[in-house]
């Protein structure tokens, strides 16, 4: 009833009866950028709705200068959990978890260090997406080299990258290992559009890579991200989504383009966190200490969806499958841009 | 009384257009929120209710007064320039650097980078002057472009050259404990940048209605022909005007680095210039005025915050209200007519008095 | 690297060029009409997100084209009478007004995006209808010209026939006259009973127009969906081409196509491994470079007048300076 | 049953910023008359055609016009009535051709939706023919000099043939054989059965084609009656409540050295035209050197030349016998220059600045006005007060801007300025250019003074009457020279003249050239 969430959402001292797992997680940032935040916010919801918490999501903006107010605030507010994503939050979460040793914090995408002590009541997520990128990778190389309908004689690929961080090398990294492990001599373009909201440039810089012999596109840029897809549809050749399968988001609206999305690399931050919030309730989550979720953990991995099962050939399934078990085993060992 | 309401016009103005604002605000709050009550406490109320939301309204006003008074300076000299956005950030990319590859004293350190920076905004601005006073290049077209310029090559500059290579994100190392400003009130991020925004403002005062320099400004605003008819060194003025710009902008955008982040860490353009010209023209170019237009806008955008925060107000939508908002103050014919017929009666008893 | 570079004269670079234009060039001209008419109307950036919003919500709900295309122009021409109206009648700053409602525009895109579809995003889950490419008859035979000017959006040929529409209706119709003779001096144009209010919400109208079928030809062209603050600061170069090409409708073109050929060989040029952000860059500083080489040739002929002179766009800061009492 | 075809009665207007400019203003024009509209400046007149064409919204009173009662709430409104306006300060968009300008409004189409410009250029040779007022009808107005201007908007009004015709100030620039043009015009008009209101300083022309005439002060309409047997004398009274003396003052008694000197000056402008071929000419301390001509035959570039405001292409000037070509406008204000300019709007004022930060533009850096930067705020409040009481300046206040005084009003806040400032040379450029009787002649006196106290005085007026009252020399300026130069201006009469400033006639070089 409204009066309840009332209590719930604002963060005042208001005694509610019944005492739910009160759960927020806050974004800095917005919705919307088919990545993670978006997944992490699914995750949160599906933990209020299948764990009876009562959760509440904030979009904290860009502006870099409210992040710690805005936390600080939560902190006085009567959650159990606060969640905090990536790199950008982690020094305030440093500075305030110690100062609340009564609240719980998760963090992810990134690990507050916890040499700097008072930190036993943080929870660090960690994703391999590089991992999951090196199997992106070798797909591609599998394609580029292969005689696929799309493919074309050029050992060539793309990767388009929102900005030049780490979040992003990280994918970068995994996916250069995995071209090169099929074969060192294949080129890939790699290109940064240096904005995460411009469909348009993203499209204008796959169909570049198009342009210059590449037959298959990886890209990583939020929004930006999205035209690159586009672009496989009017150049006629194969890409890859991430984070979510993105090949289901257009299976109906635009199947043409659907089906040029050979598979995604998935980034499963929702689930992580619906884990940890389950954990936490069932008391087997240990505090104080990072997990890193590689594809072992579903952390990450490859959407095999009905698409990719029907677009790539069945031996290069096999190979997929085969290079998916060498990681698992430590066979592989895929560096990282952190 | 009439008087009184002519004396203070516009202030009456614009308050009556802030309340109408607040009506349009409730009447949409009402609309889309689930508890629209608490959520309008969270909006009025809430910058008050605690000690830190009441300096985060400060914290979030000093790099307003700072690009507005920067702005305004320009203005004044009818100079329209953009560049406060790109010198705010090179000057704070610039000082960065610098200061990170320094070390000495803070009483040497501070001043020292503040002058850095200010020294790289102004240079920075001076592009546009230039091209303006040497080619009659728009300013406010090369400004907006440098603008672009300066965001990408401080992104640069801190990317490949300064980068914190420990930091999971793009961002600079931090700066060296005798670079930044104390947070002078325990439990705020109150700090020196704010007092300093707050003097720069009374400066830019003084300079411009009191001093030769600042008449020069000003005539040539209001009328070049006239101004260089009058022997008035038109050239000198405008550079100087884009070169105060950039400085104090400069300055502004280092204080909120060593202030508030303690490093730079922008990836996209904080935007700090446009809230500078919002500023400026609600304050209508007039430095203490736009001290209290930075506050509006702060105390507005802190509002915001807390609903987002509190409430069930989607922070877009915050925007949209804000905007409203705006629009509203800006409306100078607002109430003309009213005023008008004040005057009139005035001035018919002024008649019968004679 | 060479690979790079025969492609950098490839067809496809070409081709581009025209693609990457026609967003800008719209806007462009909407900054023109507005300038000429003394009113410099900078909310192209907000009144083409809006139209690109509600071109693609109205069109996947509707799916018809048509009424898509009237829905965004409807809604950016609207977002310009709001425009006009405070700017006329309520004598607020244009320019502040502008940054309002660009401000207005970013939130209630969001806004309701999220109302309607659940996503803060994008539309991308909605099947929206594209303007069609189409080829021209002979062109397209030609060889490399025809494959550079051919088979492009619709939307793209808009943009260059407007160029020629928009320099009839200036120069050569009463309503032109009008608008330039109310931007050059409203009192002249009062004093022979023309409207000045009306004209220049005219020419505001008009640039909506202009800024809605740029924003259409992103949502609905160049990608198939809406996405939020998808405009990514074309607004707001469109000031900067209008300027380079004078205010004038050719050489808007002219320069709108400068900057796009820029821009291309940026994105070209984005695989070499310079640092990103060096490369981001290049298109604005040519601009500015770009900017003072033609305005100093502008100069040359009215040496005496230096600097006494003034490039358009400051209207807003001599707002507050109007005597005048109606 | 009266003929009026306009009944204004006790119109009240007050402007935003409380001054009230009419005040119960009644006055009646007759069918098919000349009207006059005398009076100072300030006192209302143009506001009262700005009322009656419906510009400027009104508080009180109404307007009957051809029997019934009318408010024009715009002049689009105003125009349709039948009723035209020239107004005081140009109307013209500067980007603009002639023709163009001409037309605005009335645009002629062709076919439905198009413009007919070779129509419009038509329209405008047939009313520069029909009303013999020359204009360029293809030049942009920005490449015009002011008087040409001025025909250009007087003949925008005639072209709409209106009934009823206002004419503000419009002689202020014109020569006197384009005057006589003008009126016999006018009379033309009225025989066509139309009604002309007429407003100017210049009691002769009033009394030379005015049937009726109305004399305003300070906001109020004192007399409105028949012509009949007014004359200037007894009109000059009725305005300023005083006599004024109109004969020419006596020459100086000793004149000097040469203060100012031009020689051989060149200078073609931007579109290629010669606008001075070769100018000689020596102003001496304690003379008043009059130069008379139609404007725009180089008079603005020789001015803005000596002020330093543009460059030459060749020859020299000096002050004191020092060259001050490559001089700043500030340095040859320092080496002694003051210079009223032609166009009040574009160069003596700034609008939007008070009366006071007008006054001080060429001296508000001087020690006197400030230390290390800091102005005087106080100091120059009281030195204006005493400039604006000096020159009887009427202003609600020395912080008052300047844009919203009255035409003549702010002249005199540029003369104050001007001849303040301890000249050696006074460079007086249509010094009395829409100045009412009263202040041009407390201009004249000043102009005197300075003469009597050893200053080099150079008078450029397109009003003959001006020139031949005030200088002991005589030039004539005609297409970029000096046509002819009278050494006694005593000798010569404004008809003399005439000729030579239609370059009609012209001295041989020889006798041009000035006695060096
Ligand atoms: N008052 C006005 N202000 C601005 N534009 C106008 C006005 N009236 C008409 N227009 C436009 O100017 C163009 C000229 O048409 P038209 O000459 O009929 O205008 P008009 O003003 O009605 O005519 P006129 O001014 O000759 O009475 C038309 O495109 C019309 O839309
Ligand atoms: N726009 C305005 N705002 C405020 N006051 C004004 C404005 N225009 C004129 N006035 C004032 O109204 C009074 C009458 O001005 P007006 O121009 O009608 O005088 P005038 O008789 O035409 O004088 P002149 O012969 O010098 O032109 C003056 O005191 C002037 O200062
Ligand atoms: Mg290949
Ligand atoms: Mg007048």
């Amino acid at each position: 009833s409204k009066k309840e969430d009332t209590a719930a959402a604002d963060g005042s001292e208001k005694a509610v009866e019944a005492e739910p797992l009160k759960v927020v997680l806050y974004l800095n940032g917005t919705l919307g950028d088919k990545s993670f935040f978006d997944s992490a916010n699914e995750g949160v919801l599906r933990a209020g709705s299948e764990l009876g918490a009562r959760v509440k999501v904030i979009e904290g903006g860009y502006d870099a200068s409210r992040w710690e107010p805005d936390i600080t605030q939560l902190c006085e507010g009567d959650w159990d959990i606060i969640i905090a994503g990536t790199w950008q939050t982690q020094e305030i979460l440093e500075k305030l978890a110690p100062l609340n040793p009564d609240k719980r914090f998760f963090t992810y995408d990134t690990s507050v260090s916890y040499d700097k002590g008072g930190l036993d009541n943080v929870y660090s997520i960690l994703y391999l997406q590089n991992e999951a990128s090196f199997l992106v990778g070798a797909l591609g190389a599998l394609i580029t080299t292969s005689d696929m309908p799309l493919a074309n004689a050029d050992k060539s690929m793309g990767f388009l990258g929102g900005m030049d961080i780490d979040v992003i090398n990280d994918f970068k990294v995994g996916y250069l290992e995995g071209a090169a492990y099929i074969d060192p001599a294949i080129d890939v373009k790699v290109a940064y559009a240096g904005a995460w909201n411009d469909p348009a440039k993203g499209k204008e810089l796959t169909l570049a890579f198009f342009d210059q012999g590449a037959d298959v596109s990886f890209n990583v840029a939020g929004e930006t991200g999205l035209g690159g897809l586009d672009a496989a549809k009017e150049a006629g050749k194969y890409t890859f989504g991430v984070d979510s399968d993105q090949y289901a988001l257009f299976a109906e609206s635009d199947p043409e383009k659907a089906e040029k999305i050979v598979t995604s690399m998935l980034k499963n931050v929702g689930n992580s966190l619906y884990r940890g919030i389950k954990m936490h309730q069932e008391g087997t989550l240990v505090y104080g200490q990072p997990e890193a979720l590689g594809i072992a953990e579903g952390g990450v991995g490859i959407a095999k969806n009905e698409n990719y099962k029907k677009v790539v050939p069945a031996e290069f399934q096999e190979k997929i499958e085969e290079i998916e078990g060498k990681i698992l085993a430590g066979e592989i060992k895929v560096s990282s841009a952190f | 009384m009439e008087k009184w309401i002519l004396k203070y016009f516009t202030l009456i103005r614009v308050m009556i257009a802030l309340i109408i604002g607040v009506i349009v605000t409730i009447l949409m709050i009402y609309l889309i929120s689930e508890y629209p009550g608490e959520s309008l406490k969270y909006f009025f109320t809430g910058p008050l209710a605690s000690k830190g939301r009441l300096f985060n309204i400060l914290e979030m006003a000093a790099p307003m007064i700072f690009c507005g008074v920067a702005i305004a300076i320009s203005f004044q000299a009818d100079q329209f320039n953009l560049g406060a956005e790109g010198s705010f950030i090179i000057a704070a990319a610039v000082g960065t650097a610098f200061a990170v590859s320094t070390n000495m004293p803070a009483l040497l350190h501070i001043p020292l980078v503040l002058i850095v920076a200010g020294v790289t905004g102004a240079v920075w601005s001076l592009i546009p002057g230039i091209l303006k006073a040497k080619w009659n290049a728009s300013e406010l077209v090369s400004s907006l472009m440098m603008n672009y310029v300066a965001f990408y090559f401080s992104l640069y500059l801190i990317n490949s050259h300064f980068r914190d290579l420990d930091a999971g994100f793009l961002v600079s190392l931090r700066l060296p404990e005798t670079a930044v400003f104390g947070q002078f009130i325990t439990g705020t991020r109150m700090h020196f940048g704010i007092i300093l925004a707050v003097v720069a403002a009374l400066w830019a005062y003084y300079f411009l209605y009191h001093t030769t320099s600042g008449y020069e400004f000003r005539q040539t605003g209001y009328n070049k022909s006239f101004a260089r008819f009058g022997g008035i060194n038109i050239i000198k003025v405008i550079i100087l005007s884009q070169v105060l710009l950039g400085f104090i902008a400069g300055v502004g955008g280092m204080s909120e680095v060593m202030g508030i982040h303690g490093r730079f860490l922008w990836q996209g353009q904080p935007g700090y210039g446009w809230d500078g010209i919002i500023v400026a023209i609600i304050g209508r170019s007039h430095p203490i005025l736009i001290i209290f237009s930075s506050l509006l806008l702060a105390y507005l955008r802190v509002g915001g915050q807390v609903l987002n925060l509190m409430g069930d107000v989607p922070a877009e939508l915050v925007n949209v209200i804000q905007s409203l908002i705006i629009l509203l103050i800006t409306a100078e014919a607002f109430l003309g007519q009213w005023k008008y017929r004040i005057t009139r009666r005035q001035a018919e008893r002024e008649e019968a008095a004679k | 690297m060479n690979e790079l570079f025969s492609s950098i004269f490839s067809v496809n670079f070409g081709y581009a060029i025209l693609r990457v234009m026609t967003p800008l060039l719209f806007p462009a001209m909407g900054i023109a009409v507005s300038t000429m008419a003394g009113s410099q109307n900078i909310a192209m950036e907000g009144a083409m997100l809006i139209a690109a919003f509600f071109g693609v919500i109205v069109g996947a709900f509707s799916g018809s084209l048509w009424l898509a295309l009237l829905a965004g122009i409807a809604a950016a021409v609207l977002l310009c009478m709001i425009l006009g109206y405070f700017h006329l009648k309520l004598k607020a700053d244009i320019f502040l007004s502008a940054v309002a409602l660009n401000m207005f525009s970013s939130g209630i895109t969001v806004f309701l995006l999220f109302m309607i579809t659940g996503d803060k995003g994008s539309t991308s889950s909605l099947p929206s209808p594209v303007f069609p490419s189409i080829d021209i008859p002979l062109v397209e035979k030609i060889p490399v010209i025809g494959d550079i000017i051919s088979g492009h959006n619709i939307l793209t040929y808009v943009a260059l026939v407007s160029v020629f529409l928009f320099y009839l209706l200036m120069f050569k119709t009463p309503l032109g006259l009008r608008i330039r003779a109310v931007g050059q001096n409203p009192d002249a144009a009062e004093s022979v009973g023309i409207n000045v209010n009306r004209t220049k919400m005219y020419a505001l109208m008009l640039s909506g127009l202009f800024a809605a079928l740029g924003g259409l030809y992103l949502s609905m062209g160049y990608v198939s969906w809406f996405s939020k603050d998808m405009t990514a600061g074309r607004g707001f170069i469109a000031i900067a081409a209008a300027t380079l090409g004078g205010m004038m409708p050719l050489g808007t073109m002219i320069s709108s196509l400068f900057f796009a050929l820029v821009s291309a060989v940026a994105i070209y040029i984005a695989s070499l491994n310079i640092p990103s952000e060096l490369i981001q860059l290049i298109p604005y500083l040519i601009t500015v470079v770009a900017l003072a080489v033609f305005s100093g040739r502008a100069l040359k002929g009215r040496r005496e007048k230096i600097a006494a002179e003034d490039a358009g766009g400051t209207e807003s800061v001599q707002e507050k300076n109007n005597t005048g009492d109606n | 049953m009266s003929n009026n075809i306009l009944d204004i009665k006790e119109i009240f207007k007050v402007y935003p910023d409380g001054v009230i400019a009419n005040r119960n203003v009644s006055m009646d024009v007759q069918e098919n008359s000349i009207h006059a509209l005398v009076g100072e400046n300030g006192a209302g007149k143009s506001t009262l055609m700005k009322v009656l064409f419906g510009i400027t919204p009104y508080q009180g009173g109404s307007i009957e016009y051809k029997g019934s009662e009318v408010k024009f709430s715009n002049p689009r409104e105003a125009i349709a009535a039948g009723i035209g306006m020239v107004h005081q300060h140009l109307m013209l968009a500067p980007d603009l051709t002639v023709a163009e300008n001409l037309i605005l409004g009335m645009e002629p189409l062709r076919g439905k939706l198009f413009l007919d410009a070779d129509e419009a250029v038509r329209i405008c040779r047939e009313a520069s023919e029909k009303y013999g007022l020359a204009v360029p009808a293809e030049k942009k107005i920005r490449d015009l000099p002011i008087g040409v201007r001025q025909r250009v908007e007087i003949l925008k009004a005639l072209a709409r043939n209106a009934e009823v015709l206002i004419l503000d100030e419009p002689t202020a620039v014109l020569t006197p054989q384009e005057t006589d043009v003008l009126f016999k015009t006018l009379d033309g008009l009225k025989a066509a059965g139309k009604t002309i209101i007429f407003i100017t300083h210049k009691l002769s022309e009033v009394t030379r084609v005015a049937d009726r005439i109305t004399v305003m002060r300070d906001a109020q309409a004192i007399i409105t009656r028949d012509m009949d047997d007014l004359d200037e004398v007894k009109i000059a009274s009725l305005m300023v409540g005083r006599k004024i003396n109109t004969e020419r003052i006596p020459a100086p008694v000793k004149i000097g050295s040469v203060k100012l000197s031009v020689r051989d000056l060149k200078y073609t402008n931007s579109d290629g035209v010669e606008a001075l071929k070769g100018i000689d000419l020596d102003v001496r301390s304690g003379e008043i050197l009059g130069l008379a001509g139609v404007e725009g035959n180089g008079q603005t570039e020789l001015v803005e030349i000596i002020a330093g405001l543009m460059a030459p292409d060749s020859g020299s000037v000096t002050i004191d016998g020092t060259s001050v070509l490559s001089l700043t406008p500030r340095q040859i204000r320092e080496a002694g220059l003051a210079h009223i300019p032609e166009d009040r709007m574009e160069n003596g004022v700034a609008e939007v600045a008070s009366v006071e930060e007008n006054l001080i533009v060429d001296r508000y850096y001087k020690p006197e006005y400030n230390t290390r930067g800091r102005l005087y705020w106080k100091l120059i409040t009281e030195k204006s007060k005493e400039l604006i009481k000096k020159f009887n300046i009427l202003t609600k206040s020395s912080k008052t801007n300047v844009g919203s005084l009255s035409g003549g009003n702010i002249q005199k806040v540029v003369v104050a300025r001007e001849l303040t400032s301890n000249p050696g040379v006074i460079i007086a450029a249509q010094p009395t250019r829409g100045v009412d009787i009263g202040s041009e002649e407390l201009i004249h006196n000043l102009l005197k003074q300075a003469r009597d106290e050893g200053k080099a005085v150079f008078l450029i007026s397109a009003d003959l009457d001006e020139v031949l009252k005030l200088s002991n020399r005589v030039v004539v300026f005609y297409d970029g020279e000096i046509t002819a130069h009278f050494k006694d201006a005593s000798k010569v009469e404004d008809v003399d003249l005439g000729p030579y400033m239609l370059g009609i006639k012209k001295e041989d070089a020889a006798s041009g050239k000035m006695d060096s």
